[in-house]
Order: C-alpha cells, then structure tokens, then sequence
C-alpha cells in the first residue's frame, strides 16, 4: 500500500496570504499560506477552534476570504467532495436520496447511479439503510451517510472535516483503509481534517499543524508517500516517532490557549 | 318626555329633513317626546334593529321590504309612508339612444342589490328589462359615467346632483312613479307589539313627525338643514338645496292622496295596486297577507294641513 | 395514522354537536325570534328547502375562491422566488406586494368595475387578499433555508433550478402550506367581501348576494344557510390543505409528527 | 446594517417615483378623465385640501386596527399555545377557529350591528380577519420546536412557563413574527372592509366611510387620496413589523440576515 | 488519583428486559440489562447505531422503552447532566446563556450563577466566547460549550455521549482529568460513551462492550477504582492489557456487522 503524489508538479491549490475575519471580528486565519499538491493526502492538525475548518472552507470556495488569494489552477473545475464535519443531510429525503444526491447534481439517472450509490452506502455500512430518514440514523450513522455522499461521485478533490471522530474504531479503521485504496485507485486529491495524531500519521502524506489562533503553521510533517500503510506501518517505530513529533507540535500548538 | 329612537336608512340628508325639523323646532318635545335619531348607511340593515328592539322606530324605503316582513313573519308594521311618491329613478346618458323609457332595457343597468330583487322584478315583467344586463351598483356613479351605454338607478334628489357636478352632463332623469311604480317611501315602521302596548306613543311619532315635514317643506327650515349637516359633514348646501326643491318640484312628499288626507297618507287601494304588480312580477306570493304589514290607523287624518300654504296646493 | 382518524374526527363533532345543541336550547328556552338568531335546525330546514339556490351560488362563489387562491399560489410563490434571489430585487419589489396587500381593494371595488367586469373585479379582489399571506410565508421559508445545505448544493455547483426543486422548495415546504393554509381561507372571504362589493347579482350571483338579498328580504334562516354552507365550504377547503400538508411533512417535519414521542 | 439603510431605502423610493410618474403621463397623456383615474399630482393636491378630514378619519381607522392586531396577537398566540398543548385540545378547538375565520362576517356586519354598537362591530370583523394568520403561524412555530432542546428542557425539568419563556418562545419567534407581519395588512383592510359593512356613519367615522361617502359623491380624487392614506399607514405598520422583525431575528436566524454572505 | 465507586449499594438504576423499537421497526434495543451502581464511571463501548445513545436516552428519561422497566430509586429526583451527542445549543442565546441555562431552570439568579458559568468555560477553554452565539463557534466549541453546561450544575448523574469526539487530544486529555477531578470531588456517577478504546480503559471503572444490534453485552470489563488515573496508568501494562481487552471486545462486537 504507498501513495503516489505529484511532488513537483504545480500546486493544485494555492492560498497566499489569507486572512479571515468573521462579521463578529474573530479573525479565524490570519497570513495563511499553503500549497496543495496533486494527488497528497493533506491532514491538517490543530486545536479546536484553530481555523481548520475555515481553511477547508476556503479551499472548497464556499466562503471568501478577507485578505489575500486563492488560486485553484484549474481544480475549480475539478469535482470536489466535501465531508462536513456535521452531517448536513436533507432531512426530508432518505438515506439514499441523500446519497444520490450529487450525482442526481451532475444528471446522472436514478437507474444508472443506483448502483453506485448501493456501493457507497455498503463501504460505510448503511447497506440496510437505504430508505431510513437522517431523523431515524444514529449519529454516527448520519456521519457514515454524509461520508458516502462525498464519496459516491469518485471526486478528484475530496476535503474531509473529522468524518471518522463519531465511529469507533473498528469502523474508523475499516475506513481509513477504504480511504487509502480509493486514493491509491483515483489519485485523489484528500484534504483532512482529523483530531487524531494516530489518524493523521496513518492516512496523511503531509501533516501541517496549527497554532491555536490565526492557522500559524507550527510543524509541517512529510511522510513518504510510498511507504506501505498497513499493520506493520501501525506497528513500526517510525509511525511511533512520527506521531510523538505530531503530538509535540499539537501540543506546542495548544500550549499558547490553555 | 318618552325617549324614543329612530333609525333612518341612510346618512343624513334633505330627505330626512321632515324628521330633524320636528326635533330642532321642539315638535317631537311638544308632542312629549324626546326622539334619537339614528343614521343609516349603504350596509346598514335598520328594520334588523328594529325586528331586534334596539331602535323603536325605523324608516321604511318602500312598500317591498313592507311586504317582505309580512312573508319572513317578522312583526313590523307600517304606520305611516311620509313620501306619496318613490324617489327612485333611472338615469341615462343623453343623446346615446336612451333617451325614452323603453329605450331603457337594451342598456347595461347599474341596479343595487336590493332594487334588484325588487323594483327590478316588476320592471323585467312590465317592461322587459333583463337580469343579464345588471351590474352591481354599490353607490358609486364612476363606472356609469365610464359607460355612456349604461343606465343607473339613483334617487331623483341626490345622484343627478353630482353626476351634473363632476361628469358635466346634465343626465336623462327618469321617476319610476311615472311608469306605474306606486309604492309609497319613507314609511315609519314599528313593531306590532309597540303598536299594542304603546298606541298613543305611535300615535305621537307619526302626528309630530307629519308636522315635522309640513315645517320643513313650507317653513323655515335652516335649522334642520344644519341639524342635518351636523350628522352629516359631507353633506354640501348645494346638493341639500338640490334635494329640497327636487322633492317639491315632483311632489315627492305632497301630492296626490296628502292633499286630501295629510302627510303620511296611507290608503289599502295604493298598496294593493302595487301588491298586485308584484305579485304578478313573482315577487310575492298573491296569497300574502299583506294586511298585517301596516295600518292606516294612525294617518289620513288631515293633521297639519293647514300649515300648507295655499299657493302650494297645485303641486302636480 | 389512519388508525386513529376516526377518533380524532369524533372528538370536533361531539364539540361541534354540543354546541349545536346549547345553540338549539338557547333559542327555544329564550324564545328568541327568527330574525334575530334563528335555530340550527331552523337553518337546517332551510337548507335542504332552499339547497338549489344556494348551491348553485356556492358553485360560483367557490369557484371564484379556488380560482383566487390558485392565482395567488403561482403569484405569491412566483414573486417569492423573485424575491429570495437578490437583495435588491426584494427591495424593489417588495413595497409594492405590500401596498397591494394593504390597499384595500374592497373600499373601490365599485370602481373596479369600471375597469373590470363584476365577475373579474371579484377574482381581483379576492386574490389579492390571498395573495400577501403566500407570499410572505413562502419568503420566510425560502429564507430559512439551513446555511450548510445551501453550501452543499454550491460546492456541486447546482443549477439554481436544481437548487430550488432539491433544496428550497422542499425546505420551503412547511411555511408555504402554512401560508397556503391562511390563504385558502382568506380567498374564501375574500371572494364574499368582493362580492358584496362588486359581485354580479341576479342568476349566476355567488353566495355574498343571496345573503345580502335575504338580508333584503328578512329571511334570516336563509342568511344562517348561506353563511353555514360559506363555513362548511372554508372548513373542507382547510381540511384538504392540512391533509396536503400532513401529506408532504409528516415524514420529516418536527410540525408535522405528534405532540408527545 | 444601519449603514446600508439609506441605499436601502433608495431603490424603492426610486421605482415608487417611477411609477407615479407612469401614472401621471398616462393620465394626461390618455386625458383620462378624473372620475375614472385621477392624476397622483391631484391626489396630493385633494390630500392636503381634506387634510383634516382624512387624517381624523384615518385615526379612527387605524385606532380600530391597531386594536384588532393587538388582540388578534393576543388571541392568537394563547390559542396557539393552548393548541400545542395536546393533540386533543387543539382537536376540540381548532374546527372553530378555522369557522371563524372562514365565515364571512363582512356579510352579516349588518347582523352584527343588532347586536353590537357600530364601533365594536368593525373592531370583531378586523380582529377575525387578523386573528387566523397570527394564530396559524404561531402554532407552527410552536410546533417546529427543534426536539432536541425540548429534551434538553425536559431533561432539567422545566417548567412549562419557563419553557415557553426561554425555548418555545423564542424558537416560535419567526413564524409568529411572519404571522403577525401579515395579521397587520390584513386587521387594516379588515377594519376598512368592516367599516364599508357596518357602515358607521357621521362624526367618528373611519376611513372607509370617506372613501364610500366620497365615491357616492363622486369625488374620486379624495377617495383615491383616502386609499394612499390607507395604503401608507399599512406600509407604515408592516415597515414597523419588519424591523421589529429584524432587530428580534438578526443575530441568530437565517432569515433574517442577509442573502449574500 | 483513586475513584471511589458503592460497590456494593443498591444500584441508582436498574434496566429490567429493555427493549426499544422505534416507530420504523428498527429494534435499537432489545432485553437489554443494566444496574447503573452509584459512583461508578461506567463506559459504553460498542458499533456505531449499536444503541448507546438510545440507553444513554432511556436512562435519563428522555424516551420510554417499548418493553421491560426502569426503576430509578430516587435517581429521578437527582439531578442529571447530559451532554447530548450533537451540542443543541439555543441558536438565539450566546455562550454565556446556554451554559447558565440549567441554573436559570434551577431558578439561580443571573449574579450568583456568574461565577459558576464562568468557571466551567474557563474549564473547556471558552472565557472569550462568553457572548458569541453558537453560529460563530467552530465545531468542537460548540461541544464544548454544550459540556460546560452539563458540568455547570454539578450534577450527581452525568450522562455523556460522545462528549469529546470533536476534540483535538490535548484538550481532550485535560477535560479527561478534569472530568476524574469532578468526580473524585463530587462523587458523581457517570455514564459515558466513546469510541476511543484508550479513553474508556483510562477513565472507567466499568466498561460494557455491547453488540451492533439490539446492545447485548458482549463483555463487562471492571477497572479498580482505586487505581489512580494518570500517565503513569496510560504507560502501564495493565492499562495496555485493558485496552487489547476491550479492542478485542469492540471488534467482535463489530465482527457480524462488517
Ligand atoms: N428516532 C429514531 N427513529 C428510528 N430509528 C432510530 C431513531 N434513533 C435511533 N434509531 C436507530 O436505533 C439504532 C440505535 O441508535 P443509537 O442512536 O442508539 O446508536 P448509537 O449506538 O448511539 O450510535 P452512534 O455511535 O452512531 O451514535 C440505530 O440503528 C438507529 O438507526
Ligand atoms: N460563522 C462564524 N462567525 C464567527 N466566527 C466564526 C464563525 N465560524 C467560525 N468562527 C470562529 O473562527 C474560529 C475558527 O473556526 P473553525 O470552525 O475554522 O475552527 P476549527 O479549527 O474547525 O475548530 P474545530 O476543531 O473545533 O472544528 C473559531 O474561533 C470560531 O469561533
Ligand atoms: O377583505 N376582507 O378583509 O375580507
Ligand atoms: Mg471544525
Ligand atoms: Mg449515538
């Protein structure tokens, strides 16, 4: 299992000098700077509050920046998945209308997604589920649906805010691995969002953690794309050591707020 | 005094001006009453608030509502018909072909609601007019003047006033008196039971209230027209003095049985004739007791006549 | 659901049917006259005497409401639309939804007539009382819409009509049959107040004039009958949009699921 | 928000003006007659000629109103609240409720007035034709109450007082302002609509009496002029509303903030 | 630090034969069994949609099981904390009045109640967010302010669902201690639910690992109590011993499902 990313090829996505500011003067970003690379699994590790879903924000293009510039490069016109850390389904349509949903966006017949979407609800186990309302799932259940709904159009672009925090493990871990082989397949662009240094260290390519304000880069971890992530990575004292030095720097980054 | 109240079917005006000149020359006083008068409007229903005991009086529009009580079993009785003649008209645009009466049915006619389920049956079977033609008239002459092939119903003292005024014409003026409509008009009503308990107390209202119009036709009668205009601000000099002279140009008041038996004359002959023509418009059952709807008991009795001057008694 | 129907009907007529029968009582015990408050069974009477008449008016006047509130449906939800797309749009239009709301119509209908045929200024008038209610209810719906749906919609760059079919609408959905609702009654009283105002009389006269005709006429039993069968038309008209909305919501709206689990 | 209110206000006034001015070359341009449409330039003139007159008039009018909204609100809100109480309650009660506001009093006001004074009689009709809306729109607000917090409440035992005060209330708040926007055309032209009905004539008289009193005398121009002085004081009291509206929903419900960001 | 649990007091709740079928069918619960013993911590581990949040529901009263009792033995009377699994925060109220919410129920004068808000969200790290609405807070803000309000009260039950799965580790583990500390203080029995394996042997004394569906008990894990929580715990081989237990306990749970 190794990941392949275009290293030295043109940043998929650039910020440069990105400021964010809310109506109520919270200024969420502040100089945030940041190159996406083709095809690497970005996690971005930070304490709460510290800016990380506003940054995926931006990068989806679904807030505007205060300051500074995003340029996409063409990943404008790239599909794009986005995993919101809350569910955000359609409360009126079952599971899966709420899954069909994207690809019903892109025109995609009912017939022919049907399929698709059966498979995309099968990975998160919601197989049984098709026809359940968001009202009737667990929390967990609602996260796995909205997971299936990013997943279900194969997007070149996929950004994930913590969409494992409400499983458990062995479901976390099931997905972690239906994440990394779905990259391996599509050479899709992730951009994740995780509070779990073990998480972050398994699945990522880059880690880049947060200060506790403003997004200050603190640490940016590279992990070579094309060592295997399996068991024995998990096991290996590399992946102890890579995640003693992402807890320092969560750490260092928290320090400053508590 | 006894505290009376009379509920007129309209706002105040020239019409009413017998009424309010016995109030403010103190005949209802002398006569030991102590009269309220109660202003009516285009919606106001006052035989409801008579029928219900709120007024104890009520002013009467013609001789078919009269009839109506007697059908609905309501006890109101009429008790005196203060105009000989009904002021109800038709009107006309000059010079648009409607200048004659029978020219009249070929037109759109702008009838209210209750001359339509009345007047108007008599008029669709004496004269042919048709229901198909009838638009609403809700007392407002716009859409008449708008529509130089329309005729409007209207009163001979009040609507031809101002469509001269603001639709600078002067329009054909047809009395549906002329054409055989003989009911009587601002009839006093009461209830039976009033009639029963309080004879003289009915007997009083109507000898005051005749009184009262001798006054206002052939007396000074400023003093009502401003007791009139008092209830009435929007009533203007011009159309008050309009409506006088219209109501004894025609006779409105005065004329015909009045000049023998009084103002407020009643005769069984008058209102059988115009039972008999709504009766054969289908207006009425023929069978109708219309005996019980009013009483001549209470006028013909020559009251006031000598306050008509004489040069007045060849009114037409 | 179905179930319970039954029951839920029998608890509205027993009230309903009590208080018929106190109505009933009071009459005789207090023997009121006819022209003042008639019977319920009076009334009853005369509504099977009189049901040719006064069906065929409630024909007319029921026509002329359906057909206002369905102009005010397209028109209020329309201009909704319009509205909920821009700021400045809201702006200019606004004013004058409200204006037309709160001008009322009835005071000229007689002048409507000038312009409009009796039957047509009647449809005017009724439909703009209609009208307002829709379109604000609708605007709040649209208005209300959750934030982060509509910014999932954006991220796959749905077309604004996808938009409006997947999204706004249904979330729309239940403060537009709320509106929906009002104005299904409004158009119904609407059209009477026009009527009275401005209606045709005669043959192929509404309900408004054969209740101001027996107004005219003393029959007051007769009024109570047009105006009962007024009622009855309004509380199916009601009855059939809260099934509508019962229909739509019940699966997924918090309005629409019961009071208690 | 305030800085924006002037350029707000703009593009309105700007259409409004652009509108009248329409109307006054037509009406010269067509030479209308005044009868049939009188020119705004005339209707501003009649304004100020019969100031007096119409602004006393208006008062009674909008006095009648604001009463009929006020205790439409009131009304309405504790029908809701005693409705969201339990299925059963709103099952006895509602079927009234809608027969109320779908029976046309406008066409028994002559009826009324047997038993009513003329003043109180206006005032019933405005109040049942505010009353539904208020009383429709705050029951859904009441009943889209997130479950979650109603747990929440449930869970510390609230009382139903404070439960009302501090969820339902508040959560009820845009429905029941939408509801309440609405009731507040509507009591206007239900006092107006009402006044034309029970005709209440002579001194004390509302608006309605002048517009009719004028139409009967043919003086369209002050009838017109009456009716912008009604279209005004609704606009006015819908304005009001709207920014009790804004400064009750602008921190924290998605309708009330902008469109845009 | 040691958690003194009633070991052998009557239990504050008893679960008789639970089942809970929601109005779909779908049978959350089926004789589900549970003595909830005064002072203990007690953890729910187990699939996601497996019913915990159903239990935790039913245990506070929320919702009535379809079958079987519960017997609260004066429980009903004490006062519980819950912190749901999604924030439900008042959208129209800021921090400060959600989280003085249940003391304002409780009938606590805005002045007295002041020092204890402020207290619990200098606790979850929220002090400059006293006024934001919940609009303006990030996610795991939001799951903060919602635990500071079930803390505010000191409540002698606190039922906790997913409380700090939006949170980064490093809060996460001070709120842990935290968490230890008010217990120890205060001697409230808590009912949690996680899905980190790691948190539930750190902070329980008892531990039931229940299957995907219908929640039987797969394992019942106890912790001594007097076993002080701290690093010196995490590092331990009893704590790893614990962990490889209740993994165990949670995959097999999983096992049918996956
Ligand atoms: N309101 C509801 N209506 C119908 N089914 C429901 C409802 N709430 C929960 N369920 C079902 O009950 C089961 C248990 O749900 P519950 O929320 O208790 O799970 P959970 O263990 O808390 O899961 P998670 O870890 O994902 O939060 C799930 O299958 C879910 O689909
Ligand atoms: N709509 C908003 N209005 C005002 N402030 C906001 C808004 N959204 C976020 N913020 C503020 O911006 C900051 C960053 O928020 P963001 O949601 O990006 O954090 P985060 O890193 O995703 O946190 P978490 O891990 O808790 O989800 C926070 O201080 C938050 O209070
Ligand atoms: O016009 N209405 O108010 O009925
Ligand atoms: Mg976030
Ligand atoms: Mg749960």
């Amino acid at each position: 299992m190794t990941l392949r990313v275009a290293a030295q090829a043109a940043p998929l996505v650039c910020l440069r000098g990105i400021g964010k500011a809310y109506d109520n003067g919270v200024a969420a970003l502040d100089h945030f700077d940041l190159d996406l690379r083709e095809g690497e699994l970005l996690t971005l590790l930070g304490p709460s509050g510290c800016g990380k879903s506003t940054a995926l924000r931006l990068i989806a293009g679904l807030t505007e920046p205060s300051r500074g510039r995003i340029d996409w490069r063409g990943a404008q016109a790239a599909r794009a998945g986005f995993v919101f850390q809350e569910p955000t389904l359609l409360p009126w349509a079952d599971v899966f209308a709420n899954v069909y949903l994207p690809l019903r966006l892109e025109g995609v017949a009912r017939e022919t997604a049907a399929p698709r979407v059966r498979e995309a609800l099968a990975r998160v186990g919601l197989a049984d589920f098709e026809s359940a309302l968001p009202r009737q799932l667990s929390g967990g259940m609602k996260m796995r649906a909205a997971i299936a709904r990013a997943l279900v159009t194969r997007p070149s672009l996929l950004l994930m805010d913590e969409p494992f925090a409400a499983l458990d493990e062995v479901t976390r871990f099931r997905l972690n691995d239906d994440l990394l082989a779905l990259k391996r397949e599509t050479g899709t662009t992730i951009v994740f969002v995780t509070h779990s240094v073990y998480e972050s260290v398994y699945l990522s390519t880059r880690i880049l953690a947060l200060a506790a304000r403003g997004g200050a880069i603190i640490d940016e971890i590279e992990i070579d794309a094309d060592i295997a992530r399996d068991e024995e990575f998990r096991a290996s004292a590399q992946f102890a050591q890579l995640c003693r030095r992402a807890s320092a720097a969560l750490r260092s980054a928290s320090g400053e707020r508590l | 005094l006894d505290k009376v109240s009379f509920a007129t079917n309209w706002r105040a005006q020239a019409e009413h001006g017998g009424f309010y000149q016995a109030v403010v020359d103190g005949t209802y006083a002398k006569y030991g009453l102590d009269v309220g008068i109660v202003q009516g409007g285009p919606q106001s229903n006052a035989r409801l608030l008579l029928a219900a005991g709120r007024v104890d009086f009520c002013m009467g529009a013609n001789l078919i509502q009269t009839f109506s009580a007697v059908q609905q079993k309501a006890p109101i009785v009429a008790v005196a018909s203060l105009f000989q003649k009904d002021p109800i008209i038709f009107m006309s645009h000059p010079g648009a072909g409607l200048d004659r009466f029978e020219d009249l049915p070929k037109a759109t006619a702008f009838i209210g609601n209750d001359n339509l389920v009345s007047v108007f049956q008599w008029l669709r079977q004496a004269y042919g007019f048709k229901e198909e033609k009838v638009k609403p008239y809700t007392f407002n002459s716009a859409p008449f003047l708008a529509d130089k092939n329309s005729i409007q119903q209207g009163y001979l003292t009040s609507e031809p006033f101002e469509i001269a005024r603001q639709g600078g014409f002067t329009p054909n003026v047809f009395l549906l008196a002329d054409y055989g409509h003989d009911s009587y008009s601002t009839t006093i009503e009461t209830r039976a039971e009033t009639i029963a308990a309080k004879a003289d107390l009915v007997q009083r209202f109507v000898d005051a209230s005749i009184i009262g119009w001798y006054h206002y036709l052939y007396g000074d009668h400023a003093a009502a027209d401003a007791a009139i205009r008092k209830d009435n601000p929007e009533m203007s000099e011009g159309q008050l003095a309009y409506s006088y002279a219209k109501m004894k140009e025609r006779g409105i008041v005065d004329s015909g049985d009045s000049l023998t038996l009084g103002i407020g004359a009643m005769t069984d002959a008058r209102v059988k004739s115009f039972f008999d023509k709504m009766a054969k418009a289908g207006v009425f059952p023929a069978d109708l007791d219309i005996a019980k709807g009013y009483t001549t008991r209470f006028v013909n009795k020559k009251i006031g006549v000598e306050l008509r001057p004489a040069q007045a008694a060849s009114a037409p | 659901m179905s179930k319970v129907s039954f029951r839920d009907a029998l608890l509205p007529l027993a009230v309903l049917a009590g208080a018929l029968a106190a109505w009933e009582a009071g009459v005789r015990g207090f023997a009121i006259p006819t022209y003042v408050l008639p019977a319920p069974s009076l009334i009853a009477e005369t509504l099977v005497k009189d049901r040719e008449i006064l069906f065929s008016a409630l024909l007319v006047t029921l026509a002329t409401a359906l057909e206002a509130l369905a102009l005010a449906t397209l028109g209020g939800v329309a201009l909704a639309l319009l509205i909920s797309r821009s700021r400045a749009l809201e702006r200019a239009i606004m004013p004058f939804a409200i204006v037309l709301q709160v001008t009322p119509i009835i005071a000229i209908a007689p002048l409507l007539l000038v312009y409009l045929e009796p039957a047509r200024a009647v449809l005017v008038c009724a439909f703009l009382v209609a009208f307002f209610p829709i379109l604000a209810n609708a605007s709040l719906g649209l208005a209300s819409v959750d934030r982060a749906l509509v910014e999932l919609f954006d991220l796959y760059r749905a077309s604004p009509w996808r938009k409006l079919i997947l999204l706004r609408a249904p979330a729309a959905l239940p403060q537009f049959l709320t509106g929906l609702r009002i104005g299904g009654g409004l158009s119904l009283i609407g059209a009477i107040a026009a009527e009275l105002a401005a209606g045709a009389a005669g043959q192929g006269a509404g309900l408004a004039f054969r209740i101001s005709e027996a107004g005219y006429r003393l029959d007051i039993p007769r009024m109570f009958a047009a105006l009962a069968l007024v009622s009855a038309a309004g509380v199916t008209i009601y009855g059939a949009l809260t099934l509508l909305t019962h229909l739509c919501l019940r699966r997924w709206h918090e309005s629409a699921r019961g009071k208690g689990e």
